[in-house]
């Protein structure tokens, strides 16, 4: 887990239909929960079924946030589908020091050669969305890696965002959330 | 106390018109203002809220069944954007003018062509004459609260206008944020039912819509007029009220950092915090530079515009509009025109920018801020300058 | 009510009810339509069968049944058509010019 | 005609013009609306001359607002009637809607809020006064302008024949729309037309009334013409009455022969160009179309 | 010399239209521009014209036709007027941020509610931001001859915008009087052939009307006011063209006897006439009052109204329409605002009247200046006075 | 299949969602409108996917101008060309006309516009890609979407199945417009849809065809599945595909033996909270209308 | 016939339909035929078929007329429908030497006692109108009427106005003007 | 032409065309659809009877038919819709997982 303070800014990379922005509109709940500032909001845009998207949050311990623009320069990146790692430059703009969070069978260590600068976090989100879910859709899954890999909220703070969002699938997103929390693999910024 | 909620503002809008036990909401789809319906549908289908929910077939007659509906004194809501409340332009001067109470939440679009569904205020300025009341809103929270007064603004006996909450597309309405919600007991305190006086009734058959020839016509449009301005009072009252019970006091002008400064910067809508930032990083670096926020703009607050700008030596003021071919940006025309009285008055320079969705950075304000700065003292060969676009 | 009692020509901005709205219900009744007439029905009853033609088919509505169960145009309205003459099914009605003075 | 309505709900007073079979035909439908009935109005004739500040001359609550959009106000009234009064608030008892305009205002500007609020099935009574032009305004062609007839923007000249379309079929258009309940009227037939007017009030779900109305400006005919010419306009298959039942059609006034086309056209000034084959073009069109009338009776 | 005929301007409009071969013309009637169609209609039939006559279904259509029709390169004209032009109003947008030149005779007329179908401004002020050329008239002659420019203005390659030409409702639409028409050699001399560069056309397929992210629309907007604001060159031009054929010369900004006055009254369209018997009998008596005659509003005339404006002292603006609860008259506004700037600078008096149709006489006018006089010396309580409204 | 056409006037590289049906239905009606065409198009999915600027999807004229004005900006394109090729001025030859637009674009906002330009008898064709619901804007009901169907603004919840209206019938309110041709038509059925885009190209004033689009976005359902449901709405007789010349009925493809509605809707999220008992009722609506439908055939 | 000078204005009184306003029209033109500044308008509204309407001219010889307000106090009446005197008052606003022109069976003199201020010309228009027209429309028949008793244009001035107005009926236009011109009677003011 | 060439990123406001009109037809083809992709059609032609179908069937219009007859998708366009394996009645296509990289 690395420390991060401030005004933290993180990017989801999804595609269209895969849940990135309710993944960050999760985390956001989550941490707003917790008497945190925060906020979260999609790239905004007519991105249809299929095409890549973003996410966004911003997060902040103490004080209001004011910047409504898209995170260019963020200090963590979330990455859903492992297929758009060779599609879109998913470090753009990503601070030295900062958090990479991919869903991959990989291994941190193997995700790419060059990413030495941040701590990078994996998992294979999913394998476990089909296996707990029953569908490879990862927005929730992922979410354990973040909580695991930045430790921004607290992983039960999700719980009630969860429940609010997914009624009787609630329980199953919970414990994939869980079970990624715990197979999360991470490698510290060389 | 009660905590925020991470909320997504348009949903935080639905839930307000639920808590206000709205009557009637008509309204039809388009980006960015769909969640905030789409949320208002869903209550209702699930029984939480007791209201008919018309998806007429255009906002144009979505306007129109919001008249139907407050004739017969019913509480009534709907939201447009952009080519929405462009295909209603019609009809909103007659909502005002028949003196008919309807809140409408405008998720600030920008308009055709090109075919953009991103924010700016070029819906919003376009319908500035229609005679509506037209509050700006910064964050989800007074998005929140403005709603909630519209409703007591516009049902107050001594308004009977509709009353518009402008939201910018996307930048606030798409945003999950923390949000406060009214509780139903301070919703009860706050908002008074509605009391349409002369509805129409067939026990009391009253005639609306009636036609005026010249004789009578001039005498309407005074008495429309006087009461629009009248009711800057009764909008002052809400909002003294509002912060009474709900703690939170909201301002026809809001100044931020303006005491002393020599420089201000006028924005509006979500623009006002990003600009608070460079603001704060100006100041920080011992510039004498502040921020008016103007969150009424109708009716125009004359008043609170000159006494917070007489002082200043420079005023910029950024528009998200233009009146093209006109006077560049139409907010920066009006406080010119307000400020024009003045013996001593700040040199007003005009931008441009955000047009369509394009965003302004913090860095962007700082640059807007100097190069206002520049022109008060050089001067430009424009009348107005458009910020961030590729020469 | 008061207020409609006033001519559009005297109403003030003050006067008017919010949004112009009208309180009198057919308070276009003062309203003398009879000046525009040209021709004015005249009546022969002894032949009328009091089928009340005249009175349904007539666009101003002003034809009133009299104490005798006949009907006649108040000429306070009629604008002078010449409907109920025509539809008369027993030309009870004829038409006349109105005159000069 | 022991049924007859003595009330007048719309006053004398107004300011149609000499002999407007339009008036005529409002003031009857009124007779039938009765008291408990809210009236919107489209702009047109009608909204013009009964509604001149400070004036009105309406007895029954009434709403102008514009042109177009007659039927969505009738939408939101239905709406907001029917709700509140569940919620214990406004009006106590069920008040019946109507939504009064003109062909122009219904056919051509105002069809789509029409067929918005007919899909909608919201309860309410729609009735078309239909002069065949847009009379208000001086005489212009609208879609329901039949084939023919000269207007100010369908003059007839050496290149025009007058108007060069066939006259819209609304009411065909209405049922289109599968509503409960539609039908055709004319005030030279008045108990017919207050029969379906309160016919209409007491269907459930939406109902179009198409209400032919002689203008005489218009049609530049006598003034006393106004119910002559529209019984010729019946009586000769020009405007038959009919009424469509969830999509089952009844012809009111079966007529075993018709009478001459030409009876009807020679009356009205706005046809005086028409050439003896155009007017044998126009027989024979009304034929086939009374035909297939008579068709979708049996069908 | 040809001699003027006595004509109705309407009909005068037809005329015009006629001897510049239009293409099309759709157009919804509503008084008081009918006149102007019905002639049309009548010249397609009896075949003096052969154009295209749409009678569309409704003025959203209308203008909607004649964006078909100008795309691909036909020379397009229609009429409206009040509501009609309200109803299209989302349409106007596209027009011009489209550039497709097309020529609109609007006949001004107020708007609902109350209905009225008199002459005001309110219809006019109400699409100032729309992108359209806007050129007001103050007689016949006048109409006539702008609807001519207005042609050669909007299909100029440097141009390729939508034009309005204002004529007040009735007051001019309605009016009999002496009218010289331009003759065809003058006409052909006078108007290029219309040659849109990229139409529609299957020999070489382009893409119109595309949807414009964040990162392009600034730079499309930016285009189309630069290039609406780089027309009035053309205006100019084509006004100095129109002298050198006619024989009658138009400006931006016409003044009368204003030279040495220390009060002007400034004023648009048929009431400009009015206004200068009144000011004719000021001199008279002595008094050093003079008129401005604002007749291109878009685009916007700063230079010349700085140049007519700002040697006097007091500057008097009666508007015809009311921005409500905003800075009252558009033009008011947008005239101080652009004096703004100047160091001297007159005191601005607002005043708005002849709304749906009132009459200003003489007198009147005289009224209005003088009570001009009296508020730039002692002040007013309010922002602007209504003119002629009973109290 | 030797009349396919190879070219594509709609090129790859289109924003449409993955397995887009209404994206196929433009592909294939483009290749059947050919090049001589000049293409209006209302604003919607399909306008949005294909114009961004600096690019374009088209090999053909095109113009977008706004949602609710198609068949209008279509009849100025119409006229004009005529009239201009009489006077010698723009294109020599007779280039064809269409419109495209949603269902929305279609039956709600840009209805009246449609009805305008088929009354006045321009000489266009009117193609409605019909995928049920205002689907560019996130899944809205539209006056298309079908009885029961869940959308974001027919939610089905506690106290609503979806969308509580039947399926406006444009079909029918087209032919009650009396123009020359109707039709309806469907991807699944590429060589009838293009055959009658042709027949509607070639027929002298309006032709409406009404094409049922699959989208899987907003009826919730797996993307390659979108060429079957389409058949299995034509199989089910939910949509049946037929002609309507000059008045005359005819059935393209008549079904001995519905399959039954259910098979159709199972594969749709958006009618995934039907009860037994709803679906039932749609089963007996789709056959009552069917029947309807056969009935007009004969009569 | 009177002298009249300067601005000349007059004020038409008819029914909407009795064509008061093409009289104001033909009138109009004709002025201007002569070289003359002349406007003609009517009250510009919605009246419909049978009530009273206005209908207004005005003429200069020497300078561009620059008002556009209706005529309230006219130098000319003219009274087209004889039955209106009752009901509307023809004179208000009428200046002291101004003319009266009635439709009327009647003299001058029998017209009304109080006239007595003004020029009065009269003449059985509408048995004119029967007679030569064979419709009871009078609107061209007065304006002989006005011509023969204010001389503001030549009579001849009228003719190709009228020509262009009523095609085939023109001439007998022309005739009943022409007759109602020969039969007009005159008072002259007390 | 060379205008549309830059892209939406790098045109100035100069550079637009009037009214923003493009005047390179199809100028989308330079567009990558295929990155939208989580699915691959593959193929085994063998069973493969030319019959066309899932060119005709394919939304994204990116079916070429191959030197031999064939039909294979364009990899630049191809979205992985799997239409044109689902209506292949001779199962010549299989959807196949795109993979990791
Ligand atoms: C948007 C708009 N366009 C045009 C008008 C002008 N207008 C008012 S009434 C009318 C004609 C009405 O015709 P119709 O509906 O047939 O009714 P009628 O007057 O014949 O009874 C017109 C064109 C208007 N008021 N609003
Ligand atoms: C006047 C106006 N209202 C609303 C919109 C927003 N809008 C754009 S496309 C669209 C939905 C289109 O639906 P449909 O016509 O069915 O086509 P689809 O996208 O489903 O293909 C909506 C509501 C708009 N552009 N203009
Ligand atoms: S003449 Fe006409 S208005 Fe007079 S009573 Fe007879 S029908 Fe009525
Ligand atoms: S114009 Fe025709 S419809 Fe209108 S009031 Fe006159 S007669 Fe009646
Ligand atoms: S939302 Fe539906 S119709 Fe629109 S592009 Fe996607 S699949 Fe096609
Ligand atoms: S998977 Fe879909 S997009 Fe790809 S080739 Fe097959 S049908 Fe076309």
């Amino acid at each position: 887990m690395i420390e991060l303070s401030g005004l933290i800014e993180i990017r989801w990379h999804g595609r269209g239909g895969q849940g990135a922005v309710t993944s960050a509109e999760l985390l956001a709940k989550a941490a707003i929960s917790e008497g945190k500032y925060a906020h979260a909001f999609p790239s905004f845009g007519p991105e249809r079924r299929g095409a890549p998207v973003l996410a966004f949050v911003r997060i902040d311990s103490n004080k209001p946030i004011r910047i409504r623009a898209e995170v260019s320069e963020p200090d963590v990146v979330v990455v859903l589908d492992p297929r758009l790692i060779k599609i879109v430059n998913i470090t753009s703009g990503l601070k030295e020091g900062g958090v990479l969070i991919i869903n991959t069978r990989k291994s941190p260590q193997d995700v790419q050669s060059g990413l030495g600068k941040w701590m990078v976090a994996t998992v294979d989100a999913t394998s476990i969305a089909e296996e707990v879910l029953g569908v490879p859709i990862t927005n929730t899954t992922m979410i354990g890696v973040l909580v695991r890999a930045t430790g921004l909220v607290k992983l039960k703070s999700l719980f009630e965002p969860v429940r609010q969002r997914f009624g009787r699938l609630a329980e199953r997103n919970i414990e994939a959330m869980k079970r990624a929390y715990e197979e999360t693999q991470i490698k510290e910024p060389a | 106390m009660v905590k925020k909620v991470g909320m997504e503002t348009s949903v935080a809008i639905g839930e307000v018109v639920k808590r206000v036990n709205a009557d009637v909401i008509a309204a039809y789809p388009i980006t960015p203002q769909t969640h905030i319906v789409e949320h208002l549908a869903e209550l209702v289908a699930e029984g939480e809220l007791d209201a008919a929910f018309i998806p007429v077939e255009s906002e144009h007659s979505a306007m129109s069944a919001c008249l139907g509906a407050a004739a017969v004194g019913a509480r009534t809501f709907t939201a447009s954007a952009g080519q929405g409340l462009e295909l209603m332009h019609e009809v909103l001067y007659v909502a005002s003018s028949m003196r008919l109470p309807i809140v409408m939440a405008v998720t600030n679009r920008a308009l055709s062509a090109p075919l953009s569904v991103w924010g700016d205020h070029s819906d919003a300025m376009a319908v500035r004459d229609t005679g509506w009341i037209q509050i700006f809103t910064e964050n989800g929270q007074e998005v929140v609260d403005n709603v909630l007064c519209a409703f007591r603004i516009g049902e107050d006996p001594r308004v009977l206008l509709p009353v518009m909450v402008h939201l910018d597309g996307f930048h606030l309405s798409h945003m999950i944020e923390p949000i406060l919600l009214p509780e139903p007991s301070q919703v009860a305190k706050f908002l008074p039912e509605n009391k349409y006086p002369l509805p129409l009734d067939p026990s009391r058959p009253v005639t609306m819509g009636d036609f005026g020839p010249p004789v009578i016509y001039s005498e309407a449009k005074k008495a429309q007029e006087v009461n629009l301005r009248a009711a800057k009072e009764v909008v002052l009252e809400c909002w003294n009220e509002f912060a009474r019970i709900f703690k939170h006091s909201y301002h026809p002008v809001e100044c931020y950092r303006s005491e002393d400064a020599k420089v201000l910067l006028l924005a509006m809508g979500s623009f006002c915090e990003t600009a608070m930032v460079a603001v704060d990083k100006m100041r920080g670096e011992g510039k004498a530079v502040g921020l008016l926020r103007l969150r009424l703009w109708r009716p125009f607050p004359f008043e609170e515009i000159r006494k917070a700008a007489q002082a200043a030596e420079v005023l910029i003021v950024l528009d998200r509009a233009i009146s093209f071919g006109g006077p560049g940006g139409p907010v920066c025309s009006e406080v010119r025109s307000a400020l024009y009285p003045l013996d001593k008055r700040p040199k007003v320079i005009g931008f441009v920018g955000g047009l369509g969705g394009r965003d302004i950075t913090p860095d962007g304000f700082e640059a807007i801020i100097s190069r206002g700065i520049e022109i008060a003292k050089k001067g430009s060969k424009e009348e107005f300058e458009i910020f961030g676009v590729r020469e | 009510m008061s207020r409609q009692a006033k001519s559009e020509s005297e109403l003030t901005w003050k006067e008017l009810e919010i949004g112009g709205i009208v309180t009198e219900p057919g308070s276009a009744s003062r309203y003398r339509t009879g000046d525009w007439r040209s021709q004015r029905p005249s009546y022969d009853f002894s032949r009328c069968i009091k089928c009340r033609l005249c009175q349904i088919y007539c666009p101003d509505g002003c034809i009133n049944e009299t104490d005798k169960g006949y009907f006649e145009a108040d000429l306070y309205y009629c604008k002078g058509c010449g409907i109920c003459a025509t539809e008369c099914p027993t030309t009870v009605i004829t038409m006349v010019d109105e005159g000069e003075e | 005609m022991a049924e007859y309505i003595e009330e007048e709900y719309f006053a004398p007073g107004h300011r149609a013009c000499i002999g407007c079979g339009e008036a005529l035909a409002v003031r009857l439908a009124c007779k039938a609306l009765g008291q408990n009935i809210i009236i919107v109005n489209a702009t047109g004739c009608m909204e013009i001359v009964s509604s001149q500040l400070p004036y009105t001359s309406w007895r029954v609550p009434w709403i102008h607002t514009l042109f177009e959009n007659t039927a969505a106000v009738a939408s939101g009234i239905e709406a907001a009637l029917k709700v509140m009064r569940g919620k214990g608030r406004g009006l106590a008892q069920e008040v019946n809607v109507a939504a009064i305009a003109g062909d122009g205002g219904t056919s051509d500007i105002g069809l789509q809020a029409l067929s918005g609020a007919m899909e909608r099935g919201h309860d309410f009574l729609y009735l078309c006064f239909d002069n065949e032009a847009y009379m208000n305004t001086g005489i212009q062609r609208s879609s329901s302008t039949p084939f023919g007839a000269h207007t100010t923007t369908s003059p007839a000249g050496r290149k025009s024949i007058g108007q060069f379309s066939w006259k819209k079929d609304m009411p065909a258009i209405a049922a289109a729309h599968k509503i409960p309940y539609v039908a055709t009227a004319c005030p030279s037939y008045p108990k017919d037309l207050m029969r379906k007017v309160e016919k209409g009030l007491k269907i459930r779900g939406p109902a179009y009334l198409h209400i032919l109305s002689v203008c005489p400006i218009g049609w530049r005919c006598a003034t006393d013409l106004t119910i002559k010419i529209g019984r010729l306009a019946v009586q000769t298959g020009v405007f038959p009455l009919y009424e469509v039942e969830n999509g089952k059609y009844s012809l009111n006034l079966d007529l075993p022969q018709l009478k001459p086309v030409a009876e009807y056209l020679k009356l009205q000034g706005r046809f005086r160009h028409l050439s003896d084959e155009v007017i044998k073009e126009i027989q024979q069109r009304v034929e086939e179309e009374y035909a297939k009338l008579k068709e979708k009776m049996a069908g």
